[in-house]
């Protein structure tokens, strides 16, 4: 008998950590690869912000869909893609979850409604509303989860797809991850109303604003915001929180201070529950350095696996442009 | 056997489409309570009720990519956006979501969505309404390009492109829709991947598509009137081309001229020209020619519009100077 | 000594009867050409909603813009070009005020700031921020006046502009005419949130709501919002108007009822200023009539000009596309 | 004299631009605080101040088009997108209104407006970021289309596009930031009309431009290894295209290959090969050949991605196809 089990939904709790604890050590082990140069193209890293995608995720039901942006390394995981096809996909692998053709940016999942990975920013939203469009059309009571960051909020994409999920009631959960910063721009540099909700009101659409850097209140909202959205059309939820590391590897972090990052590392949302647990006694640090083991030997052998894997053979380059391309003797 | 208008055809197939299947619905601006922008749609609101004929605010980019999203989730959407011109707001949406979708997720998903729009000019609409940009589309990979210029395809060519399970962009010319041919009772579903020969000849081929088949058909007319035979190619399909049809042609008759209403730099008779060289050099007898429309944007008044697209005098002036 | 002079600030609302007279019966005038087929293309009337144009084109300096759009004939009269300039337009003539090249949709006027005639839903709207940009930039005191229709509203080019405008203080002085109409789909069908001021406040940016079928009303409201804008950055104006007429010469009005129409036209603005001022004893019948025959004339005077109008010359067909184009010899 | 890379050639252009007059801004999102996403504005925001190097919000369209307005109200702009894929979402702005603003106002008014974007693979960057779409804008009566190959001319045509009183385009094609090249000191300003030879050659004729002309360069010197002389155009300008440099090199060579990052079908390979097949058919000893980039949306695998784009084996391979 674990800790955990003496505590009545605590076991719960334990699950949120070690979902964060994947997606953090995951991407440690994807940037040391990035490093080593196993991995390339644009890596955006999940690393503080952990806590939205797992709280969010853990609300939704198995059938409910999720469209995500080119920062969906903990989306995906939380998701519950495997960690094997997520590293063989960002190793450029066929046995990647998108077969090595996405990459970081795009990753897809039929099995578990993950409709990407999209790096277009904003580009994500109108497939959202089309996706609720369809269940809605189709009788069925699914939400679709969309994510998206602060700085989507200023494109046109935004304001159409809000509008639209609005006007015709459609089960769409808008998840902004405000990081206060897109790319090098301060969310104050972009937007003339910085206070995100209110522009949400601006559509009738209900919204939430959450600390995002702790897992139990994104959880909590979440679990509120899906459940008024599967029956009550669009919801918006602001999930406020920080990005640990630059925009992407390529970024040398000239528009902060290192003052506000070490602020908001203070606020890692894994130490923090982290904390709680082991001062609530569901947690003690023996079981959580067998966790941090486990995951640690989960990424191991998604890394293992990913180096195992093979590469498309060139010749299938033009598979999946369309149904019958690149099949010898179909038509285009 | 009816004589119908291309706009009727056009009507038909929608509502045969939303009578026979319930996955499929109509979306884009003004296409219920008005009627459809230019009346196509007219008396379908009333049939199948709005949430099949789905009137939608102006946010191109939006519905487009609702479209897109309606599709991975199990719908047979139907998108009409007014023109191509206006296309470009949704532009995004087409080339980096539909058009990406099946590939960048290693064929697990894909993307079965029908997108109608006009294109051409010839109603004096100005340079925001007139343009011909779908050779543009013909460019991406990951699309199928339809330009029906018949009632017969007008009508046949919508079943198919919704069997289809990625994105098709069908291009209805403008100044077709009040043309009128038959349209057989009992029409089969039409082949999306061949051109058809609408007129045969000896000593020339004209390939050509969409709103410029009749003056192609008008320059042929003209031109067996002086002895020359010239043969008259629909690609219909600009994404894939289907250069059999084209190339046995020119092996015929040596000769080849495109009319494309597009602007001719760049146009998709550039392609078609390139193509025919690379693949029947030998049987050339002259380089292949090209009628396009004069790289202006389209000034509103007649006499100028009138002279920046093809027209027959155009081809058939094309024709002699190629030596047919 | 006119029945006005006596009346002092008579004068001025006689001339604002005046203005919007003459833009409905140029209009007028326009639709027999139509018939006749000297005009051709889409003719969108401005007629119901002419208090528009002229109560906010009063409000503007001679060297402040305007930027409209396909529905602009009423803005260009409004704003000084003669009925010459903008009626041999309809006609596609040399001596029209975009040489023909332009038609109904696409007028522009240098000399009066005049630039365009956008016939893009929302298109004008980011034209309109970098106009305002520039005169920032260079230090003028100017205002951009940015007119577009509730339609334009849902599209992401407001979006995006508002808040441009918004964070950069730029002076935008934005003109909704709200004729609850965008073609045939009515304002409740198209905005999730159909009060448009609530949507200008997500942007920060401050707003009025007019009646805009009360020239006085337009006038001072736009008086006010121009002289807020010229110093304090973007501001929004919502005129609720509404179009007697169809959308363009096209349009079966389907989609409206006999009844909504009739009510609307209770409210015309021009017998309504025009009985008001013969009722303050500023306007008799006489004068009245007087006025109409005046406007007439300028609109005969107009259509003969047009008629005798010449053709922009075939080999000119490609001047103007770049700054040397279609001049025999220049380099392209 | 000196090597500097691509990147600060532009970099210097774009700081000379703003030295030299006042009408001059950056305009773009990170163009300033963040130095540019392929840090080309690194520095500029510190010496010109945030009005004059101004960071954008996520609008494309709106900032495209403020970059329009702000040029029809007196200002000289350049505006930065970060990738062509991007430039999507801002094409109506660009085709709409700032194609046609001179035209549709019957020559009143212009657009005096620089737009800089970069284009191209070879980052693993995948289907939404890696495009080639240049071509797309070559087909726009009212754009000028530049693009820059070297160091001199990546320094050079900045300050020609902004005399320019019609908006210009400017491709930078990702993969040449870090190429390295010499900037002559007093270079004047470069014509932006003309093509240019970038090595002669008596056997065959490589036309390029942008990203391709390395890989081009490279199977140049490889034919040459095998005895055979390829003559490498670089166009620079893609509309205007300059025939006349091409036309005279297939005069001389008789055999002519163009090679274009862009998808093959319809892109700017096609109109070049058209037109030379057009203006030189006699010359011509073989078709017009092309090397393009597969047909695909770019996959992310480094290998796929290497299939996809010209490289100079390809190049040579074609070459040797066409008998040269
Ligand atoms: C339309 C578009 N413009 C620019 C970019 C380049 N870009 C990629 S991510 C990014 C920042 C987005 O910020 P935000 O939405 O806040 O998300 P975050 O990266 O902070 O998660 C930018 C500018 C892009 N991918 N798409
Ligand atoms: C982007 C775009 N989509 C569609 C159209 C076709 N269209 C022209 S006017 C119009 C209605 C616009 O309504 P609104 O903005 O309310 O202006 P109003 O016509 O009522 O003055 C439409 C749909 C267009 N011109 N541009
Ligand atoms: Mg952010
Ligand atoms: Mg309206």
């Amino acid at each position: 008998m674990t800790d955990a089990d003496a505590f009545p939904g605590m076991q719960h709790q334990v699950h949120l950590l070690r979902q964060m604890a994947r997606i953090r050590r995951f991407e440690e082990r994807a940037v040391e690869l990035y490093s080593a140069t196993a991995i390339r193209g644009f890596l955006h890293l999940d690393i503080g912000q952990e806590a939205c995608a797992v709280g969010v995720t853990e609300a939704l039901e198995p059938d409910d869909a999720v469209v995500a942006t080119y920062r969906e390394h903990g989306h995906a995981l939380a998701r519950g893609i495997t960690m094997r096809a997520v590293m063989a996909e960002l190793e450029g692998k066929v046995e990647g979850v998108s077969r090595g053709r996405g990459g970081s940016m795009h990753l897809f999942d039929v099995a578990t409604r993950f409709f990407g990975g999209n790096a277009i920013v904003g580009g994500g939203l109108p497939v959202a509303v089309g996706l609720a469009l369809a269940d809605k059309l189709r009788g069925l009571p699914r939400v679709t989860a969309c994510f998206f960051g602060d700085g989507a909020v200023a494109e046109g994409e935004f304001h159409e797809s809000m509008n639209l999920a609005a006007l015709w009631h459609l089960p769409v959960l808008f998840c902004c991850e405000n990081n206060r910063y897109a790319m090098g721009t301060a969310l104050l540099r972009a937007q003339s109303e910085p206070d995100l909700a209110v522009k949400a009101a601006a559509y009738r659409v209900p919204s939430w604003s959450v600390d995002g850097m702790d897992v139990l209140a994104v959880e909590e909202a979440a679990n509120r915001a899906v459940e008024a959205t599967r029956f009550g059309g669009p919801h918006f939820l602001e999930l406020r929180t920080y990005r640990f590391r630059g925009h992407s590897m390529y970024d040398p972090d000239r528009y902060r201070s290192t003052d506000e990052i070490e602020a908001w590392k203070e606020r890692d949302p894994i130490p923090r529950l982290a904390t709680a647990l082991r001062d609530a006694g569901a947690l003690d640090d023996g079981a959580r350095g067998r966790m941090e083991e486990e995951v640690a030997a989960e990424v191991e052998d998604a890394v293992a696996f990913a180096e195992a894997g093979t590469l498309e053979p060139v010749e299938d380059l033009e598979r999946f442009v369309t149904a019958g391309s690149g099949v010898p003797g179909a038509a285009r | 056997m009816t004589a119908v208008t291309y706009r009727e055809a056009v009507r038909r197939a929608l509502r045969d489409a939303l009578a026979t299947d319930d996955r499929v619905f109509l979306m884009g601006v003004d296409v219920g309570a008005y009627g459809g922008c230019y009346a196509v749609s007219l008396g379908l609101l009333e049939e199948f009720g709005p949430e099949r004929v789905r009137d939608t605010p102006l946010s191109e980019s939006a519905f487009v990519g609702a479209g897109i999203g309606a599709a991975l989730g199990g719908m047979l959407p139907i998108v009409e956006i007014m023109t191509v011109n206006f296309s470009l707001l949704a532009l995004d949406q087409i080339v980096n979501n539909a058009a990406t979708y099946r590939y960048m997720s290693g064929g697990q998903m894909h993307v079965p969505l029908v997108i109608r729009m006009t294109t051409g000019a010839g109603r004096q609409l100005g340079a925001q309404h007139s343009h011909s940009l779908e050779g543009w589309y013909a460019h991406v990979p990951g699309l199928r390009i339809l330009a029906p210029a018949t009632v017969t395809d007008a009508y046949g060519m919508l079943a198919p492109a919704l069997v289809d399970p990625d994105p098709v962009l069908i291009f209805e010319h403008g100044a077709l829709y009040h043309v009128k041919g038959e349209l057989p009772d009992d029409l089969g579903p039409v082949d999306l991947t061949t051109a058809v020969i609408r007129r045969a000849g000896g000593d020339l081929t004209l390939v050509t598509y969409g709103g410029t088949l009749p003056a192609s058909l008008d320059a042929a007319e003209q031109l067996a009137g002086e002895g020359v035979g010239a043969e008259v190619i629909d690609l219909r399909s600009l994404r894939p081309l289907d250069m059999d049809t084209v190339l046995a042609s020119v092996a015929r008759t040596h000769r080849a001229l495109v009319v494309d209403e597009g602007w001719r730099s760049g146009s998709l008779s550039a392609e078609v020209s390139a193509r025919i060289t690379e693949q029947a050099f030998s049987d050339l007898d002259a380089p292949v020619g090209r009628v396009c429309s004069a790289e202006v944007p389209m000034p509103y008044a007649k006499h100028l519009e009138d002279a920046v697209v093809p027209r027959a005098a155009g081809v058939v002036a094309a024709a002699r100077r190629l030596g047919a």
